[in-house]
């Protein structure tokens, strides 16, 4: 439903009829060439280096490891999130620029997992950011992985049509839901370093759910951000 | 090995052999996901219909990942053990270890070697699967890990239960099972997956797991007071119960190759065991537990101290009623002190039982027979309610020729004279017709007695069922029958007592059975003449089923009741037409000690509701 | 040569410069992929990651000098293109010649260090100090090679080099020292292992690009197709004779360009030091050796 | 071999209270009070070689209100573990710190510090490591009860396919689910009727443990 | 309260600076992270900051059966889960009083030299791309994954084995697996050649290994270091040989070791491991088919399973160092206390931030990776 608005607000945009052949065209380039945030969550990492490596070639699918944030495309939680790597996934997440996907692999990241005892883990991510794929597995196989990467390629091919591969846009619309999640795990003095209401007022990602009492709470401890001057 | 020392530089030219690798292939796969290996640990499939309920896997599961889903398409079989319940695995908990796999009693539930699940992001819901024998995604993927002989984490194998040999024990009446240790009771008590399904076969509900539980936590007051919530009559159960449970326990099922070399747990040796390992001063308090704090003031008669009536007797009095019990002959317990021979029952066991049921408040008038003592009139007056338990004395007749010989007896009957003291001629040879329970009894009795008197023992067995397939009487009886010298003649059925011209009993006329029942599954023998044996002998016993001594009810009451077949009827609860009358134990519900313990409750029940 | 001609080889030559880059990417990224025995990225790949790139739907800019700073780096390329003559286009290549072309070649880099300094991010200005660093280390063996060459070809205008090896015998002939030298530079200057200091992932998170996204991120992707093609070329019309018509020009920079990468995917890198103490030590050591044969 | 023990067996027995067990090749178990602890591990440090410290454990015998603390040392020179084993009052969870001896008791009491609030007097830093977004009571300890925290905590995902829906129209549907179990100790034979039908009554509405 | 990481805090006006490297950072092993303080180049302080991985594993094991432990056991070293299970189940067996038939103790060192050859292969290629090299990380990756098609051979699964139980081993090997092994083993010692030009014959490698991280062998000792890295220090001690379990003891294997304590012999060491594991595979080759009976002492019903109350130190070597399970029972059906005594807990925390002072910014991953720690064992 909330998607169906938005992706009527994206179209409502765009008169020209030429702006759809190019949108579909930089969405087919978006899922031919996906960076792949290198950061091993959890367990599931370990069956990334053999999806990226010589045996099963992710470069093949355009996919290609990248190092910091700024340059990734897609997240990849590897299983389970301790609440505090879960901190940094967030922070992560939100300093990816859009669009950004989301990948959910392992059981971990649905329901808990073998994990789901545990004080220090997370249970659901989707309660702290939206997740465009999940692979089940525990962990799953590299082809597993390079099938989930596929259906996710997909997905942003058809952007458009099938309304999905879009679920970034997601966070922005819904902030308060997910804010208020991540201050019920860390606290309500949470706050992260990308101010996300801005960039959804800048970038018109806006939506009913962008503002609430959550982000009201984010409001009153916010601090603004200094720029920082680095010397060497 | 090439040595490489820790000083040697190293050449910069070296690594640019590997400029070789432009003329090597690449050893990328291809992109389809390779078919995985033999014993791969992937999505679970489960076989529906091996698949029992248990739930076993649910408990195994570490990840907390399985639930249990009612399918109600799926018939329950609480005799067989079947339930309705199928697991439904949680991708979102699951990890593959396959602990399921390998504890699962029936192999139902495996792993294929599908491994590749994705979803959209709003579609978790496909992580919650209700495995089937197609897999996941219905692609019938091969099988990948099952279960091997070595990764199976059940104790298949029952502990031996030590018996006496057949020579001990066929000149006397002695027990002849030794019952466990202790080592053994709380290994076979650990062997239990407490899947519950003895529970649900058990006619009274008897809650095996939780006493298996306790004997093998090594607390058995613990267990006999589980056993005491749903079955005063625990010391004869853990004897000579048709133990139900143990033909619908998980671990007695056939496995793969339908090889029934898994056994179910001893459950009735493990009640025994318990029983007696408790003193009989610690079972009275732990009958008592649970008593009525206030008295009701209604007072109920039961006629009968068997164990229907005794079972209805101690709810009552546990509920705060006054009970009285009446019994026509001099001891109580019915058909269990005067229908099981003592091998298999000791009579100080039951008193046992009796006492505890006494040690409550249960009072039993002895000797008072009803509609001759005391009428059924009078009874009705002095109480609120009456029960009638005095089950199955008189024995069937297969009513061939001859069979009103004076040498040819009933089974009850002569089982009651045994314990009783009753002399009677013990025969030389007898015939005993009958291949269930109650004419192995007989047979093994006139057995021990033929051995004390003449040293030999001469009894034969004649069934209509076949042996090994339908035969009526326990594996177990059937197999130290003929330990003992007893010789089994199966599938025959009886023509004719042949009687000599002297009114003397000469032999049994047997033909071939060729099938019992007819296509709509009716009681319809059909023999085969030509195959006729005659078998000579001083006696034959008919052991083909008892039925209820009516007339003790009086004529007007047995006009105002509705009786169906000869027999009472009944609702489920045990209640007749007339409002203050209840009907308990064989009469209604067939020969078995726990079904009369089971009825009782139920009556119990139903009348406490009644006078409330 | 009237301005419409010259205008529209100014368009030209860059996006020439562009496409051939493109496909030298590809060409790198199919060498590494077989050196490690896979597969490798599809045709189209480089052209897919700069459309994504600059299709990105949030881009984050670290302020002006930032944004300045990749145009910089870019138009430092561009700038480098339109000095490089090329089979049948020559630009301003005569009028700049090679000592412009060097000052140009420096540019990017500069931009990249204002821009990457408005980051904050501390990677990325230890990458960027390292990638100055580095640059100094290239650049002397570099200057040398060149000063040589244009002693040798007594031309500093690269059009009037390539004339003369088209005439005479390819500079690699005659100056097979100067030529080695250049080629060392040439690893220096692509930034590949053994000087990829000041890339170096493990360490500093790729430096310079540490906090590049997006449109920026992007325009240091193009900036690296004409960093390959600049090199390329530059290096066939130094040495290798240059082109007469595209098909013996191309495959020539393909060639000068297969040889750093190829080596590049089986060495690490050095420390900053060391680039310095190996760039001015065997290059220096080879070109000067090589100018005084010339001299 | 024996040489070794008798050796080793002088030595240990220099501690006041100590109590030695062998409890296999290789393998000794010592139990001391815990003022005598650090003078054993000097000693079996000192003259008997054990340099290597290769663990640290605390167990919580929370019946005794005691923690046991476990230093398991081995010696590279005689190829033996010591495992010392003390007792220290649970309420007052204070002991001294080994870091003079053995430096990796920095690692190893900083984690007990922050799994079991023991503190280690004289121990280098006492603080917060793994656990440093942790504002409970340490976890370890046997009063904390990960079960429940996690429940008052997190959500779980609500599961509602297509077939589970079909089941509840044919008036099926979850019977148990891993909670039930879970909550009433690992082995309750919930599947029996008895037990569906008591868990049928005392089924909470909806689907998550939460709600 | 804001996550610090990305930031660069100049501290006062001196010319030091605090950078964070990690948890997100391609030089660090796993999800980890450490807070540098730099003055220019050079490394003035280092902290390791932990527990981005923590599930608490101990917590968790506490309040599982014993069997189900099984499965969470090897979650606590990813790359080198076997000895993870094999260290748990040998504990269990020393409480209960029960050993593994001959059979599945000879199954088991397979097990492990497998899982020992894969967690060389995965490092040297780690190790390599610290410095800026990513071949040997491809060919070594995908080599491993040829010994993880061997782990699902036989196991079932390709990480997780969840193979060992108390009381043995899960499942016989399948048909012609030994002959698979075999030429798993022939193909990778027909790569050696390969390596050897590509990374341990590299001339700028090896003079980027050399010097960095040294470790002298008494600071070694001080630290608790051990395993290969104890090893590369000059002192030969393997578990192995010197406490041994399984049938080790019936082995032969030389126990390679190094001096100088540096980056360059740590690999080096590994390097020589790697053969020697394959030489112990050969034996396993040679000795199985002869070892007919069993794989499995029969255990209890797993879900009535008490084990009597007691406590064990199970000590082997993982290919990180000396792995130790202390657990201890109270005779109940859980696991009173689980201790994980890993080896990466003492390599990545105090010996790193110990190698790490004073050494280059460029060195730092390095040292990290050549220490090959492993940080879920710190975390746990």
């Amino acid at each position: 439903m909330k998607k169906e608005l938005l992706i009527k607000e994206k179209q409502a945009k765009r008169t020209n009829p030429l702006a759809h052949v190019f949108d579909d065209f930089i969405d087919f380039c978006q899922s031919k060439s996906l960076f792949m945030l290198h950061y091993c969550t959890g367990c599931g990492a370990i069956e990334l280096p053999p999806a990226m490596t010589s045996r099963f070639d992710m470069e093949r699918l355009g996919i290609q490891p990248m190092v910091t944030p700024r340059q990734a495309d897609i997240l990849l939680v590897t299983g389970y999130v301790s609440v505090k790597t879960l901190k940094r996934v967030i922070l992560t997440y939100e300093q990816m620029q859009a669009p950004k996907y989301v990948i959910g692999i392992c059981s971990c990241t649905v329901n808990g997992g073998m994990y789901w005892q545990s004080y220090a883990t997370a249970k659901k991510l989707n309660d702290y950011m939206p997740v465009d794929v999940y692979i089940a597995g525990c962990m799953p196989r590299p082809e597993a992985v390079l099938e989930g990467l596929q259906r996710l390629k997909e997905n942003i091919k058809n952007d458009r049509k099938q309304q999905k591969g879009s679920a970034w846009k997601e966070y922005f619309a819904n902030y308060d839901t997910y804010l208020g999640n991540q201050q019920h795990l860390f606290g309500d003095d949470w706050q992260t370093p990308v101010d996300i209401i801005a960039e959804a007022k800048l970038y018109g990602l806006e939506g009913e759910g962008t503002y609430g009492k959550n982000t009201e709470k984010l409001a009153k401890v916010q601090q603004p951000l200094l720029p920082q001057e680095m010397k060497l | 090995m090439k040595k490489i020392n820790y000083n040697d530089k190293g050449s910069i030219l070296n690594p640019l052999k590997n400029l070789q690798f432009f003329a090597r292939k690449p050893i990328t796969e291809k992109l389809e996901p390779r078919p995985a290996s033999a014993s791969y640990r992937g999505f679970h499939i489960n076989d529906m219909d091996k698949c029992i309920g248990c739930s076993s896997c649910q408990k195994i599961c570490d990840n907390a990942a399985i639930t249990m889903v009612e399918i109600p398409s799926i018939k329950e079989d609480a005799a067989k053990g079947i339930r309705n319940l199928r697991p439904a695995i949680d991708y979102g908990r699951c990890c593959w270890c396959a602990l399921c796999v390998d504890i699962c009693p029936t192999s139902a539930i495996e792993l294929s070697r599908e491994y590749v699940h994705v979803c959209d992001g709003d579609e978790t819901d496909s992580y919650f699967v209700l495995p089937q024998e197609n897999g996941i995604h219905g692609l019938n993927f091969e099988k990948g890990w099952t279960k091997t002989e070595d990764s199976d984490l059940l104790d298949r194998k029952r502990r031996p239960m030590g018996e006496m040999e057949p020579e001990e024990r066929i000149d006397n009446f002695n027990e002849i099972v030794d019952g466990f240790t202790l080592q053994m009771a709380v290994e076979e008590a650990s062997r239990c997956v407490d899947c519950g399904l003895c529970e649900d076969a058990c006619p009274a509900h008897m809650h095996a797991p939780n006493y298996i539980r306790s004997i093998y936590e090594g607390n058995l007051e613990q267990a006999v007071e589980w056993m005491y919530e749903t079955n005063p009559f625990s010391h004869v159960c853990g004897r000579v119960c048709t133990h139900i449970c143990e033909d619908a326990c998980s671990l007695g099922r056939a496995d793969k190759d339908g090889n029934k070399s898994s056994q179910p747990i001893a459950i009735r040796w493990l009640k025994r065991f318990a029983m007696d390992g408790v003193s009989k001063t610690k079972i009275k308090q732990i009958a008592k537990k649970g008593m009525a704090r206030k008295k009701s003031g209604k007072s109920i008669a039961i006629i009968g101290a068997g164990p229907a009536g005794l079972t209805t007797a101690f709810d009552l009095v546990k509920k705060g009623h006054k009970v009285t019990v009446y019994e026509a002959l001099p001891k109580a317990g019915g058909m269990t002190r005067y229908g099981i021979p003592n091998y298999r029952l000791p009579e100080d066991r039951l008193d046992q039982d009796i006492e505890v049921i006494q040690s409550v408040g249960v009072e039993i008038k002895y000797n008072v027979r009803v509609g001759i003592d005391i009428s059924m009139k009078q009874l009705e007056k002095d109480n609120d309610a009456v029960v009638v338990a005095i089950g199955l004395q008189n024995g069937r007749s297969t009513r061939v020729a001859g069979s009103d010989n004076k040498a040819v007896v009933k089974a009850v009957d002569l089982l009651r004279m045994i314990p009783k003291g009753d002399k009677f001629e013990v025969p030389k040879s007898a015939v005993v017709i009958g291949g269930g329970n109650v004419a192995m009894d007989i047979a093994r009795s006139l057995a021990r007695l033929q051995k004390q008197q003449f040293k030999k023992v001469n009894v034969t067995v004649s069934a209509l069922e076949a042996l090994g397939t339908t035969f009526l009487a326990d594996d177990e009886e059937v197999k130290e029958s003929l330990e003992e010298g007893i010789v089994i003649l199966d599938s025959r059925g009886p023509r004719e007592c042949v009687i000599d011209k002297t009114g003397k009993l000469e032999s049994l006329h047997t033909v071939k059975v060729e099938s019992i029942f007819d296509e709509q599954g009716r009681f319809a023998p059909k023999y085969d003449e030509s195959d006729s044996q005659f078998h000579p002998c001083d006696m034959v016993v008919e052991a083909i089923g008892q039925m209820s001594d009516v007339p003790i009810l009086g004529d007007e009451l047995t006009e105002e009741l509705e009786w169906n077949r000869g027999r009472m009827q009944v609702d489920e609860n045990g209640a007749t037409s007339v409002n203050w009358l209840w009907s308990a134990g064989d009469m209604v519900k067939g020969p078995d000690v726990i079904n009369a313990v089971a009825d009782g409750h139920r009556v119990a029940n139903d009348i406490d509701k009644y006078l409330k | 040569m009237n301005g419409l001609h010259i205008l529209s080889e100014l368009l030209l030559m860059p996006l020439i410069a562009f496409v051939v880059g493109l496909m030298m990417v590809l060409m790198m990224r199919k060498i590494s992929a077989r050196i490690q025995r896979r597969i490798g990225p599809p045709f189209f790949q480089p052209i897919y990651d700069i459309v994504k790139l600059y299709g990105k739907d949030t881009q984050i800019s670290h302020g002006l000098i930032h944004d300045i700073g990749i145009i910089m780096a870019v138009g430092g390329y561009i700038g480098a293109e339109i000095l490089l003559p090329v089979p049948g286009m020559e630009g301003i290549a005569d009028k700049g010649g090679i000592i412009t072309l060097s000052y140009f070649l420096m540019i990017p880099s500069l931009g990249m260090a204002l821009g990457v300094g408005q980051c904050a991010n501390p990677n990325g200005s230890i990458g960027i100090s390292r990638a100055l660093t580095s640059m100094l280390a290239y650049d002397v063996p570099f200057i040398i090679v060149v000063f040589g060459a244009a002693w040798h070809y007594q031309s500093t205008s690269l059009v009037g080099m390539i004339e003369y090896q088209q005439m005479n015998s390819w500079g690699i002939v005659e100056m097979p020292f100067l030529a080695t030298a250049g080629l060392f530079a040439l690893q220096g200057m692509l930034g590949k292992q053994p000087f990829e200091i000041y890339i170096a992932p493990a360490e500093i998170a790729t430096g310079p690009m540490v906090e590049m996204s997006g449109k920026y991120m992007g325009g240091l992707f193009v900036m690296q197709t004409f960093q390959l093609y600049t090199a390329g070329v530059l290096y066939a019309s130094l040495f290798l004779g240059g082109g007469e018509s595209w098909l013996s020009l191309l495959p020539k920079a393909f060639l000068v360009v297969a040889i750093p990468m190829s080596i590049a995917f089986m060495f690490p890198r050095y420390k900053t030091e060391d680039v310095i103490r190996i760039l001015w030590k065997w290059p220096v050591m080879l070109a000067l050796i090589g100018l005084a044969f010339i001299l | 071999m024996n040489d070794l023990n008798n050796k080793l067996n002088d030595i240990l027995s220099r501690v006041n209270g100590i109590k030695i067990t062998h409890k296999r090749n290789r393998r000794v178990r010592v139990d001391v009070p815990a003022d005598s602890l650090t003078t054993l591990l000097e000693l079996i440090k000192g003259q008997a070689s054990y340099v290597h410290l290769s663990a640290i454990t605390c167990v919580d015998w929370i019946k005794d209100n005691e923690f046991e603390l476990v230093y398991h040392v081995w010696s590279y020179e005689e190829n033996c573990l010591i495992s010392a084993h003390t007792r220290i009052d649970r309420d007052e969870a204070k002991f001294v710190s080994v870091y003079d001896l053995y430096k990796p008791a920095d690692f190893f009491e900083r984690d007990i510090y922050e799994m079991y609030g023991v503190f280690f007097i004289g121990s280098p830093r006492m603080e917060k490591f793994i656990l440093t977004e942790w504002h409970g009571m340490p976890p370890m300890r046997k009063d904390f009860d990960s079960e429940a925290y996690v429940q008052e905590t997190f959500n779980w995902t609500e599961y509602n396919p297509d077939w589970l829906q079909e089941l509840t129209d044919q008036g099926g549907g979850i019977a148990i689910k891993p909670e039930d179990i879970r909550l009433s100790g690992c082995l309750h034979n919930m599947a029996t009727h008895r037990q569906r039908d008591k868990l049928k009554a005392t089924q909470k509405v909806g689907k998550g443990w939460k709600s | 309260m804001r996550p610090e990481n990305y930031q660069a805090v100049q501290l006062g006006e001196s010319n030091e600076y605090e950078i964070f490297i990690g948890p997100n950072h391609p030089g660090i092993e796993g999800n980890y992270a450490l807070k540098l303080v730099l003055d220019g180049d050079i490394v003035v302080k280092g902290t390791t900051d932990a527990g981005y991985l923590h599930r608490g594993f101990e917590k968790l094991m506490e309040g599982r059966l014993w069997i189900q432990n099984l499965a969470i056991v090897p979650r606590i070293c990813v790359p080198d889960p076997a000895p993870m299970e094999v260290s748990y189940s040998l504990a269990v067996e020393e409480i209960m009083g029960i050993e593994a038939p001959i059979r599945a103790q000879w199954i088991r060192v397979m097990q492990l030299e497998l899982s020992r050859v894969a967690a060389h292969l995965f490092t040297f290629g780690g190790h390599a791309a610290t410095t800026g090299m990513y071949t040997p990380m491809y060919w070594g990756v995908a080599d491993r994954d040829l010994v993880l098609d061997l782990f699902e051979d036989f196991t079932g699964g390709r990480v997780y084995s969840i193979y060992n139980i108390p009381g043995g081993v899960r499942r016989e090997l399948p048909n012609g697996f030994l002959e698979k092994l075999s030429n798993l083993l022939d193909y990778l010692e027909s790569r050696q050649n390969d390596y050897d030009n590509l990374l341990f014959t590299n001339q700028i490698f090896v003079q980027r290994a050399k010097g960095v991280g040294i470790l002298s062998k008494e600071d070694a000792l001080d630290y608790g270091v051990t395993g290969p890295n104890l090893r590369a220090c000059g002192l030969a001690f393997d578990v192995r040989r010197d406490d041994p379990y399984l049938v080790y003891d019936q082995l032969d294997f030389d126990i390679p070791t190094q001096q100088a304590g540096d980056a360059w012999a740590r690999i080096l060491v590994r390097r020589d491991e790697l053969f020697q594991s394959i030489r112990i595979l050969r034996q396993v080759i040679e000795k199985l088919p002869t070892i007919k009976g069993p794989i499995r002492t029969p255990i209890p019903n797993p879900l009535s399973w008490n084990v009597r109350a007691g406590e064990a130190y199970a000590r082997v070597e993982s290919s990180k160092g000396e792995l130790a399970y202390y657990v201890v029972s109270d005779g109940g059906d859980k696991p009173y206390r689980v201790h994980v005594r890993g080896p990466s807990s003492m390599h990545a925390v105090q010996t790193l931030e110990y190698l790490a002072k004073g050494a280059r910014l460029e060195d730092v991953a390095q040292i990290m990776f050549s220490l090959d720690a492993c940080p879920p064992e710190v975390d746990r």
